[in-house]
């Protein structure tokens, strides 16, 4: 029988389209979208950790340069996945062992707002030091 | 077939006097065709059936079941393919090939592919239901069977678990058979033209619901799901009305219409459809001197779920194919 | 056909220890953050803060921990997300060697930096 | 009778030529159902569109489509309910399955799926009545203790599984993974680990599960419960699967 199938391709990259899906597949997104960011930034962060193989300077140099207002807004995005990720993790660990799976979208809705008021408390401590 | 039926009785139930009237004339029909039907008293059948309308004068309980036509007719046609036959499902007869008078073929068309193609058999067996007379026209021969539709109304819950009837003659209105989690009221009864071509009176819709209401007086308070009529083939008699024909089926072999090579099976229901497929495999053999008995009684039917996975394509991942394999062209979107 | 459906493949803990090393990211990180970022004065700590910090011996456990749950945790991640594709069987097998190489080297390269710093 | 005019965009595609849309315009009664409107192109416009049906009231799982993008049972689904009376309603084959022609997808691997959990299709009744699967509308009535009659032990009924294959459809781990035992496979495994008290049935079911491509690949994006019509719950069953999984495995490590 011919049949009419997807390109591999073009059907491994669906999970992204959220069109007409409900929380659930948001969460799904998010929290891979979030996922690779921070793997992403782990090898940039133990690529800097490098820094302090080259001594003092190099590292203080780098400090200084991290204590800049522009690498401090990045710094709240990266707060911002790791919350997200973090506590939608949670909300995937509790539902994998079989607890809160009818609640699934209330959990998802109480990390979002967690999240945001943690990053706005977050965000003011940065900025303030 | 238990795993695709529901097998949980049925119950006749008398709700005016002259039901009550036609209850001995039931019990003694039912005992000459050796069917155990027994009285249960009217208590009882309400706590059986808590929806029935508790006006009830009497009730009989029967043996009887549910099932799931599509699924059932699946599991037919999987053990057909398991025993070697060809299904091609999609292809509509466009028309017989004949030789003089008689049928040597059939021309058809591939929905899929929009081809036409012709086969070259050495019998058509016309189980076209109730299409059956239009093919067969196709051959310059005629069929007593009229296309008769039938309305159904299905709610949104089920409101009882044995079928429920009302204990008189054939009427609109007088089975409400369970499923799964609906019940449908069934049914009236009238001829149409064109079996492809039903319009669903609205007045047969509200007869259900009015009508369903004697059986069990909830039907108001639950929304429709769904309304439906399909046709069913029922064989013509001289003087009767539609409603008043029986579902008989019937074999016609139309070399008695001077036409060899062409048999027709109609009527019937599929309460009755391994006896009809007896019937038919048996004048087929008689016709093409074969000498066969029919197994078919004793065969158990295959999975239904077989069917697909018989014709289906292969699951490329499991066979290790690098990339895809399809046609190559990619949807858009 | 044989049906593939109904074979019963290799178990799997893959996404129990995601779940694991999730968790304990979890508790980790924050240390990790309140530690290295919020009692740190100005956020960051200057190279000899650093130093002192990781000689501890608690602090140099509960780092190795996070660098071991990190990896783990990430490469599991990648791997989920790769596993998506529908690989075939070999294809399978050659990502999780390439991502435990992939591991072995990350964690390596942890070590073997907070051993030059310690040292 | 109260007609309306319906605009229907539908996927056309016909083996060797290239996938499409055709528009047609239907006139059909105000209360139909989607498969009435599909039922009028083929009657009177297009003899040659494919698409598949036969129960009409959310029993047979055949019509499976995706109606403006969701799936939906075409059967039970109102044309007023997705037609907002102006834009074209569009009409889809399922996704995640290979297309055979215009609406029809080839069932054989969700059907092999199936196989493999051999889930029994009917199960026992509950104790009272109404029934009714909770996506569809509760009427106002008090559900009422149902007696059995004499020589019965039990009521069965159909499972609530029609094997439709929208979950397959709206799951996100499908679209990639074919090997993805699926919602719908994975559901019937958890039903008939429920109903079977065989030790060596549970284990082989509860192995059939425990794979990558079980239930250990689903993202937990819950769109299978969210477009099943028929209320199954199959990411609440992969759940439980999942529970019973690594209870089973901690059981396993403490010796037991």
């Amino acid at each position: 029988m011919s049949t009419l199938n997807y390109r591999k391709l073009s059907r491994s990259g669906r999970w992204l389209d959220v069109r007409r899906r409900r929380l659930g597949m948001w969460a799904y997104v998010l929290n891979r979208i979030t996922g690779l960011g921070l793997v992403v930034y782990l090898y940039l962060h133990l690529g800097v950790l490098s820094l302090l193989l080259r001594g003092p300077a190099a590292w203080d140099s780098f400090v200084a340069v991290a204590r800049s207002p522009y690498v401090l807004a990045l710094d709240v995005i990266l707060l911002a996945g790791i919350l997200i990720h973090g506590l939608n993790g949670l909300r995937i660990a509790l539902t994998g062992f079989g607890i809160g799976v009818g609640a699934q979208k209330a959990l998802f809705v109480v990390i979002m707002v967690i999240s945001a008021v943690a990053l706005w408390v977050a965000a003011l401590k940065i900025f303030r030091v | 077939m238990p795993d695709l039926l529901e097998l949980n009785d049925g119950l006749f139930v008398a709700i005016t006097e002259a039901d009550l009237v036609f209850k001995d004339r039931f019990l003694q029909g039912c005992a000459a065709c050796h069917v155990p039907a027994r009285e249960i008293s009217v208590e009882h059948a309400l706590a059986v059936e808590p929806f029935l309308n508790p006006k009830i004068l009497a009730a009989i309980q029967v043996p009887d079941g549910v099932f799931e036509p599509f699924r059932f007719c699946l599991a037919f046609l999987a053990t057909a393919q398991e025993n070697g036959a060809t299904i091609r499902t999609y292809s509509e007869v466009t028309d017989l090939l004949c030789a003089g008078k008689n049928v040597t073929g059939v021309r058809i068309r591939d929905q899929h592919t929009g081809k036409q193609e012709a086969l070259k058999v050495d019998l058509v067996v016309n189980a076209a239901g109730p299409w059956a007379g239009e093919i067969a026209a196709k051959a310059g021969v005629g069929v007593p069977e009229i296309p008769t539709a039938g309305v159904m109304v299905a709610l949104d819950c089920r409101l009882n678990n044995l079928v429920l009837n009302r204990l008189n003659k054939p009427s609109d209105g007088d089975i409400i058979v369970p499923q799964r989690a609906t019940s449908v009221i069934g049914t009236t009864s009238w001829a149409v033209e064109n079996p492809d071509l039903i319009t669903i009176p609205p007045e047969h819709v509200d007869r259900m619901i009015t009508q369903g209401q004697q059986l069990i007086p909830a039907v108001k308070k639950v929304p429709m799901r769904a309304k439906m009529a399909v046709a069913r083939p029922l064989i013509a008699r001289s003087g009767i009305a539609a409603r008043e024909l029986s579902r008989t089926f019937e074999c016609f072999d139309h070399e008695r219409d001077g036409t060899n090579g062409f048999v027709t099976i109609t009527g019937g229901k599929t309460t009755t459809a391994r006896a009809m497929a007896e019937k038919v495999s048996d004048m087929v053999c008689r016709k093409l001197d074969i000498s066969a008995e029919c197994r078919t009684r004793d065969t158990p039917l295959c999975s239904y779920r077989l069917f697909f996975q018989q014709r289906g394509s292969r699951n490329q991942s499991f066979v290790g194919a690098p990339g895809d394999r399809s046609s190559g062209r990619e949807c858009f979107r | 056909m044989e049906n593939p459906f109904a074979e019963e493949p290799k178990p799997t803990s893959a996404w129990l220890w995601q779940v694991l090393t999730g968790v304990g990211l979890v508790i980790l990180l924050g240390l990790h953050f309140v530690a290295n970022h919020f009692v740190a004065k100005g956020g960051l700590r200057d190279f000899e803060e650093v130093v002192a910090y990781l000689r501890n011996p608690v602090i140099l456990c509960l780092e190795v921990l996070f660098l071991l749950c990190v990896t783990a945790h990430a490469l599991l991640g990648v791997r989920a997300i790769f596993l998506d594709f529908g690989l075939s069987e070999p294809a399978e097998r050659r990502l999780d060697q390439v991502l435990k190489a992939v591991g072995f080297l990350t964690v390596g390269y942890g070590l073997a930096v907070t051993w030059m710093v310690i040292r | 009778m109260n007609m309306l005019k319906v605009p229907l965009q539908i996927f056309r595609y016909k083996p060797g030529q290239t996938p499409g849309y055709d528009t047609f315009t239907v006139e059909i009664p105000a209360t139909a159902h989607v498969i009435d409107a599909i039922d009028a192109v083929w009657t009177s416009h297009d003899h040659s569109l494919a698409f598949r049906r036969a129960c009409h009231h959310s029993s047979c799982g055949s019509c499976a489509i995706r109606i403006n993008g969701l799936e939906k049972l075409p059967c039970v689904t109102r044309v007023t309910d997705v037609w907002d009376g102006r834009s074209q309603v569009r009409l889809d084959p399922l996704r995640n399955f290979p297309i055979v022609s215009d609406l029809v997808v080839d069932m054989a691997d969700f059907f092999r799926r199936m196989s493999a959990a051999d889930m029994a299709m009917i199960c026992e009744a509950e104790a009272f009545l109404p029934f009714t699967v909770d996506t569809f509308a509760v009427a106002d009535l008090e559900p009422k203790l149902v007696e059995l009659p004499e020589n019965f032990s039990r009521f069965t009924r159909f499972e609530k599984c029609i094997e439709c294959g929208i979950c397959m459809s709206a799951c996100p781990t499908m679209a990639a993974d074919e090997k993805f035992l699926g919602p719908a496979g994975l559901a019937a495994i958890h039903q008939a680990r429920k109903k079977t008290l065989d030790p060596v049935k549970v284990e082989h079911l509860l192995g059939l599960a425990d794979g990558e491509h079980g239930v250990w690949r689903c993202h937990s994006a819950f769109e299978c419960t969210e477009a099943c019509p028929q209320a199954v719950d199959p990411a609440g069953k992969i759940m439980a699967l999942r529970r019973e999984l690594i209870a089973r495995r901690f059981l396993k490590m403490l010796g037991k």
